[in-house]
């Protein structure tokens, strides 16, 4: 049934179009010269880049985005792996379908709502404008993803391997350690990349939970935008979306592997 | 049967209202080759899993050489286990995968590779070593998951349908190898299987499944010549059935007057009362077609249909409403459709089933 | 393999606890007398949600909200199922992964790149500060979830269907609208939820892209909170929690449903 | 094969560098129940489709009644396709599936209840109009299918495997409805098994495939009793091999020497030249075991193992190097393991294979 082809087609490309608009509008932008961020483009450096690197706001932003992510996907993976083998073979019981759905209830309650309970609640515990907080705050939106991916690759194994591994004298520990984990350890970098991905791009509960002294790029983005409408921005989104295509690269490359060999 | 090895004690499994296995006693002897066999649903593997140790009995008790295993957790049960999937570890080389079991046991590097190289030479992939499993064939998947069962030299090896997923030439070869080892190494196999020439060819006993119950365990023989009952005679090979009721009884032969009128005179073991009804299985290989009759035991029939099967034809017969199926061999004439003759059998070809 | 059975319960309700606590911090404080989002809650009273529906801010961004948030379900529910159909079956051609990659880029490019980007695009065609240009800005990162339902749903029937009801007969056409999309239906109203939730959800792009006449709920109690933090917030998270969890209960009797029938 | 209704023509259909099916020439009659076996990969299933129009051939043409079908889209060959998972719409009942191909033909309503109501009593279906088919069981499906696929009185059916989802004694049964329905409706049937049962038991003709190629094409009792090669004779039953030279050949019957130094008796149809080396094919059931020989050739041999089959004995001897089986019945009194028999058989068993 691979019928109606070209419409198909014509169509796929319109929305693709629509999708990207956006992104080839802002990302040229990253090379002006100019300081404003308009076309037309004057002529094309690399200046907003050098600005970047140097300017101390800037640099504070990357080192801080790189602490509070890699936080954020330590801890949402470990604790979306130990959710998702809690989950897992109960997907018939009503339990199951109440633990489902708080698990992925913060991919979907607004950011907002979550943002002003955790700062109720992260002023209450001392952590309202620390690093913990942010990472904490960030492991909530992150933890559905490690969720679903780790579910993913849970449900593609076979319950005949571990049963295979008990009879033949592994006891559950051993199983865990040396069937399940490695069987799902693509679904649980996947949800890893996923969960660092996250974290970068977060804003609204970043603008709710930090303080001046945890800024991520994507919050120094967005207040720089109000402040001052500088190609920096531009130079920065075009650095996030090389590091998107990277990361999603990876998980693409690290899925096709395992395809390869299951 | 001489010693009891593996006891089952009124074993039963409900899965919430589904009574899967019901109140079941079996006695496996030490180095027996027991197959069971069973429409699907019938709970034979829920008695393989229950014995493999990952389903709980619902109530009775399980006990092998003497010691209950039914609280022990798998991995201290020490049965081999073949799936019909081969459960082979994908990740793990075939190596890794026959080794798993003796690193679980603490075995020493050294005796962990003279023992994967041995009972991989015996399954005959001495040169397969380095492979994943994924590059193996089925019947390469089979041997090594063979080797993995065998390896740490259980005393028994549990095999669901091991061999359902090849096609028949390597069915066949694989069974003559499971077969010799079981010969060789004089293992207790459970053997779990739909297919009945696969329970027929390879036991020394079959047990018969039929709604969490066993209707009968017993020698291929005892099986297929002299089934109990009506269940068992139509699952294990072809039979034919027919209605009548008891008018004699003299040494050991049965008279039964069929629904249709006619005499038959069945042998059997067991005194019957006049009167009772019963039914009489006759295989369809022991009736004989000819012009006029050859046994003691003759009907009537008009020929309804001819099917060729290649190594045999199987005859559709009339015996005035009952119809009957006939296996005539090739070397002897084919009676034409709609041809009356004669269908003979001697009373040793018949048996009561309850 | 059930094992563990107690540690895992114990470490599930740990982070079922985690993640529900920001939600916990803020409901009750929806049923406040007080005019403070504070703890503690001196009197009961539901002030604060007659407030949200008579002061005519809230009201206008609930009636933005839901005009909006119907817009964006049936702009990117027709364009995600497209692009589901259009992608589907060709998951081993280097061209799926690319289209895949572009269809799933809003999903992980961050809210302000594409804000930013958005907004020098809108600007251009004159979308800025129009219900149609915030509906294209919710359509763009909507269309992600419909896709990803909608392929979920394609990938389980049968091909063998369409081609039997080809061979009986039925045009291209006719096997699309007679047998593919009856049978993807649940996945395409599954996709269409995700799509209401997410424009209903979305802050940053509604930010960059909508005009003071645009305003909606999710914007309206960011600006709330930023300038005055009244209870009236917690009231509106109140009825986003509950309208969230009437909208997954009737994705999983969907789901459901269509799992009994096939 | 009276008249051609169905004709490839120089057929191939290449997946990337895989030749599927490969310069394949093939003719059905009008009213012919044509079977296409082979392992699987050997195409058969590859030529259905392009059959049925869900693959287009790389070269060659497909013509149904004289006239090209291989441009046509599927929806406009007016064939009617069964597949092994029944393909029924799980969204319409009953009714709605097998009134389906009526309303794609825009049938007026009273027409479609007409046909439906007659086409499901035909096929015993008459009491499930309104249920949904994942109510009804496998067999009942796989009636709902075949009805659906014959209510708009197709010219030909194509059957794909129709009857591997089903146990043993629905699939007897279902064979017998098919081959029934064959005969009563005079429709072209193209079937696809791997099954020689059933391929052997329905088929007015079969074709063996064997990488994208036919080997043979023929009636079950040509293809069992004459099989032209070695892959067609191993494929369908079983068969015994063995190698020798031709030493001579006088009023059609054949001497081969074995390589063991033993002489055989051939009959062959066609000459063969002095000193060639040939395989005789001879059948299992074909070969009779006793103390003295009866028949023309006599091998004297020594049993190797004795396996039960129920309904006969599968006896393993050796020829000298050659093993044997033989094939016998339980009437007769079966030897011992280790016992030296004589294997007699006459040539008309033996037949010559390439």
């Amino acid at each position: 049934m691979r019928a109606l082809p070209l419409s198909k087609a014509l169509f796929g490309s319109a929305v693709v179009f629509f999708l990207m608009a956006p992104l080839f509008a802002i990302l040229p932008l990253a090379f002006t010269d100019s300081i404003f961020l308009n076309y037309p483009i004057p002529r094309f450096s690399i200046r907003w880049f050098t600005e970047l690197l140097t300017a101390d706001a800037w640099r504070r932003s990357i080192i801080n985005s790189l602490v509070i992510g890699v936080g954020t996907t330590v801890l949402a993976t470990i604790l979306g792996t130990v959710a998702a083998l809690g989950l897992r073979g109960k997907s018939f019981s009503l339990l199951f379908g109440f633990f489902r759905t708080v698990f992925l209830l913060p991919m979907v309650v607004p950011a907002v709502v979550l943002g002003v309970g955790m700062q109720l609640m992260f002023a209450q515990y001392g952590l309202a404008n620390t690093y913990l907080g942010v990472i904490v705050a960030h492991t909530v939106i992150a933890i559905p993803f490690v969720v679903v991916n780790v579910t993913a690759a849970l449900q593609g194994i076979d319950h005949r391997l571990e049963n295979a591994a008990a009879s033949l004298g592994a006891s559950p520990a051993v199983v865990l350690q040396k069937i399940t984990l490695p069987l799902a350890l693509p679904g649980v970098v996947s949800g890893a990349v996923f969960a660092f991905a996250t974290s970068l791009d977060e804003v609204v509960l970043t603008l709710f939970v930090a303080g001046p002294n945890q800024r991520t790029v994507a919050r120094q983005m967005f207040s720089t935008i109000r402040e001052n409408i500088s190609p920096a921005i531009a130079a920065a989104a075009f650095l996030f979306i090389v590091g998107t295509v990277a990361l999603g690269a990876l998980v693409l490359l690290i899925r096709q592997r395992s395809v390869r060999s299951l | 049967m001489s010693n009891a090895f593996i006891h089952f004690d009124k074993v039963s499994k409900a899965f919430g209202i589904m009574t899967v296995v019901d109140d079941l006693d079996l006695t496996i002897g030490k180095g027996e080759f027991v197959s069971m066999l069973g429409p699907s649903g019938s709970g034979k593997t829920t008695l393989l899993m229950m014995l493999a140790g990952f389903e709980k009995p619902t109530s009775g008790s399980i006990s092998v050489a003497g010691k209950r295993v039914d609280a022990l957790p798998p991995h201290k049960r020490n049965m081999g286990v073949v799936f019909q999937n081969y459960a082979l570890f994908p990740h793990m080389t075939v190596s890794e995968n026959v080794a798993f079991p003796l690193k679980m046991r603490g075995a020493s590097r050294s005796e962990m590779v003279e023992r994967v190289t041995k009972v991989l030479d015996m399954v005959q992939l001495g040169a397969f070593h380095e492979r994943k499993p994924i590059q193996l064939s089925g019947g390469q998947q089979q041997r090594v998951a063979l080797a993995r069962a065998l390896v740490f030299e259980p005393e028994v090896v549990l095999m669901d349908e091991p061999l359902g997923a090849l096609d028949k030439k390597l069915r066949e070869q694989m069974q003559m190898d499971i077969r010799d080892i079981h010969h060789r190494l004089g293992l207790t196999i459970v053997f779990v299987t739909h297919d009945q020439t696969e329970a027929l060819t390879m036991s020394d006993r079959i047990a018969i499944f039929n709604h969490g119950k066993i209707e009968q365990i017993g020698s291929p023989s005892e099986i297929y010549d002299r089934p109990r009952t009506q269940f068992v005679a139509e699952f294990i090979g072809e039979t034919n059935l027919l209605s009548g009721k008891v008018s004699s009884f003299n040494d050991g032969i049965l008279s039964v007057i069929l629904e249709g009128g006619q005499l038959l005179r069945v042998t059997s073991a067991s005194k019957i009362e006049v009167g009772k009804s019963v039914k009489v299985s006759i295989r369809p290989e022991g009736i004989e077609l000819g012009q006029s009759g050859l046994g003691e035991n003759e009907l009537r029939v008009r020929v309804s249909d001819i099917v060729y099967h290649g190594d045999h034809l199987q005859v559709q017969v009339e015996a005035g409403n009952n119809p009957l199926v006939v296996k005539a061999t090739r070397q002897t004439l084919a009676p034409q459709i709609g041809e009356e003759v004669t269908a003979s059998f001697s009373p040793s070809q018949c048996w009561i089933v309850t």
